[in-house]
């Protein structure tokens, strides 16, 4: 742990310079745009000075976004509606809800379509082709006839979060349940293992590897699915109605607040989920 | 029933051919073979010529082309359904993420043995190869050998009717091996098990079996079929006695056979 | 519900269940025949559809909340041109273009995580953070500097595929077993060396997992980032505007097009990975 | 009490200060009412709520309304709290455009999901193709913030009176820098936020009675909100979940509804309504309707909600 | 320059300690052994004893807890870096995404070979293993002893000055053996490489070397370092002769010592 803080520290550094940089060029055409109107000439540390205090900058500056994120965090009780640790939570409670749903039926789909083989030929195109529906389009009419079977509140979220976390876990899935060697399957085969049995004993743990790396992906895709699902649940609170509040009133240092919000959130599962790939693995006796 | 007077395997015409992209590799042609209940019977013969192939037909993992393959008077799948063999494979195959002790209780919890008996069994077959102490180590902390020795007790901690051994004390020095294959030889004594025996050491198929079964390459074919005069006792000084000499001579005519073509 | 509506929902069931009972059967016996891989999923295709029908005429859904096929059908056949107009738009100047863009840029910076432990500690948790970019977050803001026209996509769609590429990318780097490392080793085989005749092999079957998730990525990306700004073509604009317009069976023939598009696009990148990673135990047989 | 569900056709904000101040004030309560308020968003179709049964009753533009009516969707407007266009064309004035006829040759950013119909009837009537052609204009989907003009992606931007056209302000553009085109100058406007509910449900007295109360609360809340525009801001801030409304904002917008709504007592005036409709019908080759609309409004709810 | 007379490898009070989770394992101690240039040097011991393990640490790819280790005279790190070292790992070790061939001719790509050449040496050893016809063949399609084979090609494919081979004949036949002991001899004395050979065959490592290195186990202990006697040049006929029945003799003997305190 302690080893990594030092190269952390140099790329979030590196990346902090590029940042500033980006944002004196990016913003400068429009402080230069309001000197012209205002009929003033800009010495060169006036313009600088002035993209890095701009209300409405195209580019915040790294300082801007972390005061933005502080306050949220901070600047008020974390029941307060302009609390980002408040819309950190509900839109946490969501991921986490349709990342149990979606990487659980990712993990039983993959299961039946290694088991089956017509679940295999059916199944799987059909799969895909869910994947390739845009989510956006369809998420509100979702959430339209769920309302109408009295289904409200988290579970309509989590669905379209599960919806999409299944899909990278049911392809690593699939490929992990198929990793096993052919001497790997002999052996069971010799012993007349059921298929359960062989799940159990040879394709789940072998599959390890491939499932850590899809369960990255899917914790991910989770948070974004609950952050879209946000927009038409009435984009009431959670992070994804904040950035969406935030782009209407232009207020551009509010988006990227609550985007880093989302994305120290998503930093944050992934790392958990990476943690417990390590100690499954050690273990599992596979982390050499 | 008529079950139990069938032969433990018995091969008619079996050949097999494997298709591969630039062109079919003709593994088996025509072998016919009958081994009895309780035989230990080894199998000899150069690389690639086969061995492998066929121990694999016989429990199933593999389906001959064209013939008749019978075992215990079953089919093979049968027989492999019945759970009539014990494989140790050519490479030890353990599973990585078990551990010795782990790998060796796989089939005693497929087959639902009971857990003091599945610790019971493993202590058993530990000691038996020589590994006590290594239970708890996973497979990439032990030498080549002591896998292999891993992969022998894992398919002999269950009673299976029939035991398939590919080459497996290839990667062990010779006192190790002297008393495998004591060892051996009193389980068969014992068990009255059928024993199928891959090896490469003449001295080694003379001394265990009571057929030995000579194959030659390209294709896979039995060149000779010897039948054992030694007695089901056998010392390890019955190497030194003039017909273990004899019978050793003639495996290795029927080697040498089968590489004079080439 | 009426005699008729129900008869709808029921036979709708009855068809399900003998198509499901036709796969079984089939793919049991029959699924060495390349027809029959085809036919199976194609069965379960129409039965999808064939259970849609039924249970939209069956319940008499609005037309306004779920079409029934077969008025999705007609729509998609009248509409081709403008069907055809948003697929270039949007997937073959966005959502391709960003895909490729976006891969590479993953397997290079995958590949220089690889390289340097500094940069693997240092990289890849910002990495993770850039995954969890929501969409609807960086849309608006890419399409603020990237314009309204496809470009902004193609960019949206780079971020969304990156971080699924990259993380599979590094496990697969990682994927080589110790004694194919050592033997490296011992030709004291330069990084590169190592690199391209060792772990990019290797890291194939994991690559592909990462391309083919990214493949549907790339679709949602280019078209939702459509919803944030566009040119008045695209399928993202048509599906949010029909949206508006309440003309579902429009928004459904575009899905239709997202959907087999997708699935072109898949089966594509399977059928590479097919060819490249022949030599994979899931790929054997 | 009876249950009421209103869907909103955008977010929480002093657009729809009445309904908030209705159910702050117990105007609802005092009828008997209790009312959830649904806020909208950018890919929330009332129309599909409505459908769906999410809604009882919902806010909508009336193009897009009268539009859903000839998809099959019988939407009835049974109160118009909205007498006047909030709607405008909003561009910079360095682009030279003074005139509608300057606008040929630009660049226009336009709000679509159903908010497009305005514009198009504007365009179509002056005979403007949207094709992107020289002789006519560049249309660009509009994202729902202000940035393309400031960006200069667009020389003009759809704008509302009492929103975005302020945030243009706020930005620090000064008015003399803009040229505005209402939609209400240019004789094309169409009626905005009013109150609609599926034809069928309205032959149930019991539910026509509901609506009746529930208008007569929510014109109530309205006039409330135009006499006190700062405490109706504050009430909408209140009920804003997302806490990213300001205060300064809102107070505003406010002041910018209440000219709008003054002179509607919630019925709706048949004038209005004609000129929407020949409006819209007048879209040249691809009118918004095609047909002169019949039974989309009643004033069978006004007339017992107000008398 | 003193690198010349430098031991091709010198180790000195070597040892080497595995930590793993359930305790250290000793696998070396306290090893010391000195093999001049061009020697045939075979390690012989029972399973587990650590010549794996010395091997590896030879070749640079473990590194001793303790000693000092030269190879050449220079460490074995810098020794690897030159390219010092053929290996034959004691599993084979193929590419699976690569053709026989294509494993064979990997080394050659990587130290710069060109092309013809290449292909040049891919053909002769591919004969040299008795594998001619399999180049195209991928490592899946071939059986266990023709995956050595290859592997053993791979090794000797690119002239490396020291020959490192762990139990590479371990899964052939006698006679396949035989030529390829004398095929190595014949390499031995046309390169003058040095050789280190892993090996459980007494007779074979009577037969091949010209330094037999006896070891035990736990911890892993040199037993006995028996020079031989036998003269460079060795027809098959030597195996009858008195002194190499005599240092067979001292060999086992040196093994059964090993064996003895368990
Ligand atoms: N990576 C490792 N971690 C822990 N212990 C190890 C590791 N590698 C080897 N060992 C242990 O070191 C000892 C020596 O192993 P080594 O592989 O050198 O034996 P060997 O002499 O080559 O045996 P064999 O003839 O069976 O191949 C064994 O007891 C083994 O368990
Ligand atoms: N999966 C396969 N695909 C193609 N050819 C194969 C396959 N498996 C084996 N073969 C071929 O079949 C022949 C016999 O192989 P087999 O493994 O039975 O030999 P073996 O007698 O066991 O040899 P060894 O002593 O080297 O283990 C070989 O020529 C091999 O190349
Ligand atoms: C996708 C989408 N874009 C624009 C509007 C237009 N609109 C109608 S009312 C309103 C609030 C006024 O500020 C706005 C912006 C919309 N409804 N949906
Ligand atoms: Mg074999
Ligand atoms: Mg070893």
């Amino acid at each position: 742990m302690m080893r990594s803080v030092l190269p952390v520290l140099t790329v979030v550094g590196v990346i902090v310079a590029l940042w500033y940089g980006a944002a004196v060029w990016m913003n400068a055409p429009w402080a230069r745009d309001q000197a012209a109107r205002a009929g003033v000439e800009l010495s060169l540390s006036e313009l600088v000075a002035d993209t890095m205090v701009q209300e409405r900058p195209v580019l915040p500056a790294p300082h801007q976004v972390a005061e933005g994120l502080w306050t949220g965090v901070t600047g008020q009780k974390v029941t307060s509606k302009r609390s980002l640790v408040r819309h950190g939570w509900v839109t946490l409670s969501a991921t986490l809800a349709g990342f149990a749903i979606g990487a659980g039926l990712g993990i039983a789909l993959a299961v039946s379509i290694v088991q089956s083989r017509a679940m295999d030929l059916s199944l799987m195109p059909w799969a895909i082709a869910s994947q390739t529906v845009p989510i956006l389009a369809i998420a509100p009419m979702v959430i339209v006839v769920l309302a109408s079977l009295g289904i409200k509140g988290l579970i309509p979220k989590a669905i379209i979060s599960a919806y999409l976390s299944f899909f990278p876990v049911l392809v690593g899935m699939v490929k992990g349940l198929r990793a096993p060697d052919a001497m790997q399957l002999d052996l069971l085969k010799t012993y007349n293992a059921s298929g359960i049995q062989g799940l159990w004993k040879l394709r789940l743990p072998a599959s390890m590897p491939y499932l850590f790396a899809s369960l990255k992906v899917a914790i991910a895709a989770s948070l974004v699915g609950a952050i879209v699902a946000e927009l038409p649940a009435g984009a009431t609170s959670g992070l994804g109605a904040r950035l969406l509040s935030g782009s209407y009133y232009g207020q551009t240092i509010q988006i990227w607040a609550a985007l880093m919000a989302a994305a120290i959130l998503a930093a944050g599962l992934v790392a958990i989920v990476g943690l417990l790939e390590k100690v499954v693995l050690r273990k599992m006796g596979m982390a050499r | 029933m008529s079950l139990h007077e069938a032969p433990a395997i018995e091969a008619k015409e079996v050949s097999l051919t494997f298709e591969t992209a630039d062109g079919p590799v003709h593994a088996l042609s025509d072998v016919n073979l009958t081994v009895a209940r309780g035989d230990f019977v080894s199998f000899i013969g150069p690389s690639g010529c086969g061995k492998t192939t066929f121990l694999r037909c016989v429990a199933a993992l593999e389906h001959p082309t064209e013939g008749l393959l019978r075992v215990n008077g079953l089919s093979a799948d049968e027989a492999r359904r019945r759970r009539a063999f014990g494989y140790v494979f050519q490479a030890a195959g353990l599973y990585p993420w078990r551990t010795i002790a782990g790998n060796i209780r796989l089939p005693l919890e497929i087959m639902g043995f009971p857990r003091e008996e599945q610790d019971r069994r493993v202590e058993e077959v530990l000691e038996l190869v020589d590994l006590k102490g290594f239970g708890r180590k996973y497979p990439w902390q032990l030498s080549g050998g002591m896998q292999q020795r891993a992969s022998i007790a894992r398919a002999l901690s269950f009673d299976a009717d029939i035991l398939l051994m590919d080459e497996p004390f290839g990667a062990l020095d010779e006192i190790v091996r002297d008393r495998l294959n004591e060892e051996l030889l009193k389980l068969w004594a014992r068990t009255g098990k059928t024993i199928g025996f891959v090896t490469h050491s003449i001295p080694e198929a003379v001394y265990l079996s009571t057929k030995i079964v000579v194959m030659s390459p390209r294709p896979g074919r039995i060149t000779d079929v010897i039948e054992s005069s030694l007695p089901r006792e056998r010392p390890l000084e019955i190497r030194d006695t003039p017909e273990f000499i004899e019978i050793s001579h003639r495996v290795r005519e029927g080697l040498r056979a089968g590489h004079s073509y080439e | 519900m009426s005699w008729a509506s129900g008869s709808w929902a029921a036979g709708a069931l009855l068809f399900w269940l003998a198509a499901w009972a036709f796969n079984s059967l089939a793919s049991a016996r029959w699924s060495h025949l390349a027809a029959v891989r085809l036919l199976i999923p194609a069965l379960f295709g129409v039965t999808l559809l064939v259970l849609w029908e039924g249970m939209v005429r069956g319940f008499a859904v609005s037309p306004v909340i779920l079409p029934a096929p077969s008025v999705i059908g007609a729509r998609f056949a009248e509409s081709l041109p403008i069907l055809w107009g948003d697929f270039t738009q949007t997937i073959v100047k966005g959502a391709l273009s960003g895909y490729l863009m976006g891969c590479g840029a993953a397997v290079l910076v995958a590949i220089a995580i690889d390289r340097s432990p500094f940069l693997q500690r240092g990289l890849l948790p910002v990495g993770n953070f850039i995954a969890a970019l929501p969409i609807v977050g960086i849309a608006p803001i890419l399409v603020m500097w990237f314009g309204f026209d496809w470009q902004s996509k193609a960019a949206v769609v780079v971020v969304m595929v990156f971080f699924p590429v990259l993380v599979n990318m590094v496990a697969g780097l990682k994927a080589t077993d110790p004694l194919q490392r050592d033997l490296m080793a011992t030709y004291s085989a330069s990084y590169g060396q190592a690199l391209v005749k060792m772990r990019l092999p290797a890291a194939m079957p994991f690559l592909f997992n990462g391309l083919k998730i990214a493949t549907t990525l790339a679709l949602i990306g280019a078209i939702v980032a459509e919803f944030f700004g566009s040119p008045t073509r695209g399928m993202g604009f048509r599906i949010s505007t029909a949206v508006g317009q309440l003309d579902l069976a429009l928004v459904w023939a575009e899905i239709a097009v997202a959907a087999l598009a997708g699935s072109g696009f898949y089966g594509l990148v399977a059928l590479v990975e097919r060819g490249v990673t022949f030599w994979h135990p899931s790929q054997r047989r | 009490a009876d249950a009421v569900t209103l869907q909103l056709k955008w977010v929480t904000q002093a657009q729809f200060a009445g309904y908030y101040v209705a159910l702050e004030k117990g105007f609802f309560s005092e009828e008997d009412l209790d009312v959830t308020i649904l806020p909208g968003g950018p890919d929330i179709a009332p129309g599909q709520v409505i459908a769906g049964g999410g809604a009882d009753v919902v806010v909508d533009w009336m193009p897009s309304a009268l539009a859903a009516r000839e998809k099959g969707l019988p939407l009835v407007n049974i109160a118009q709290p909205f007498k006047q266009s909030g709607m405008m064309l909003t561009c910079l004035a360095e682009t030279g455009i003074t005139t509608p006829e300057d606008l040929r040759g630009k660049t226009l950013g336009v709000w679509f999901f159903g908010n497009e119909y305005p514009f198009l009837s504007w365009m179509s009537t002056l005979g403007i193709p949207t094709d992107g052609s020289p002789e006519g204009v560049t249309v660009l989907k509009q994202g729902f913030n202000v940035d393309p003009l400031l960006q200069k992606q667009a020389a003009c931007i759809s704008t509302m009176t009492y929103n975005e056209y302020w945030q243009v302000i706020d930005a620090g553009i000064t008015p003399e820098q803009l040229v505005t085109f209402k939609y209400e100058d240019q004789g094309v406007a169409t009626l905005e936020d009013g109150l609609y509910v599926l034809e069928e449900n309205l032959s149930d007295p019991a539910f026509e009675d509901k609506m009746v109360r529930f208008v007569r609360a929510a014109m109530k809340g309205w006039k409330w909100a135009e006499a006190n525009p700062e405490e109706a801001a504050m009430i909408v801030l209140d009920y804003d979940e997302t806490g990213a409304q300001t205060e300064k904002h809102q107070v505003r917008m406010m002041t910018e509804v209440a000219k709008l709504t003054a002179g509607s007592n919630g019925a709706l005036d048949p004038a209005d309504y004609a000129r929407t409709v020949s409006t819209l019908l007048a879209g040249g080759s691809d009118p918004v309707i095609s047909a002169e609309p019949v039974g989309a409004w009643t004033h069978a709810i006004t007339d017992k909600a107000l008398d």
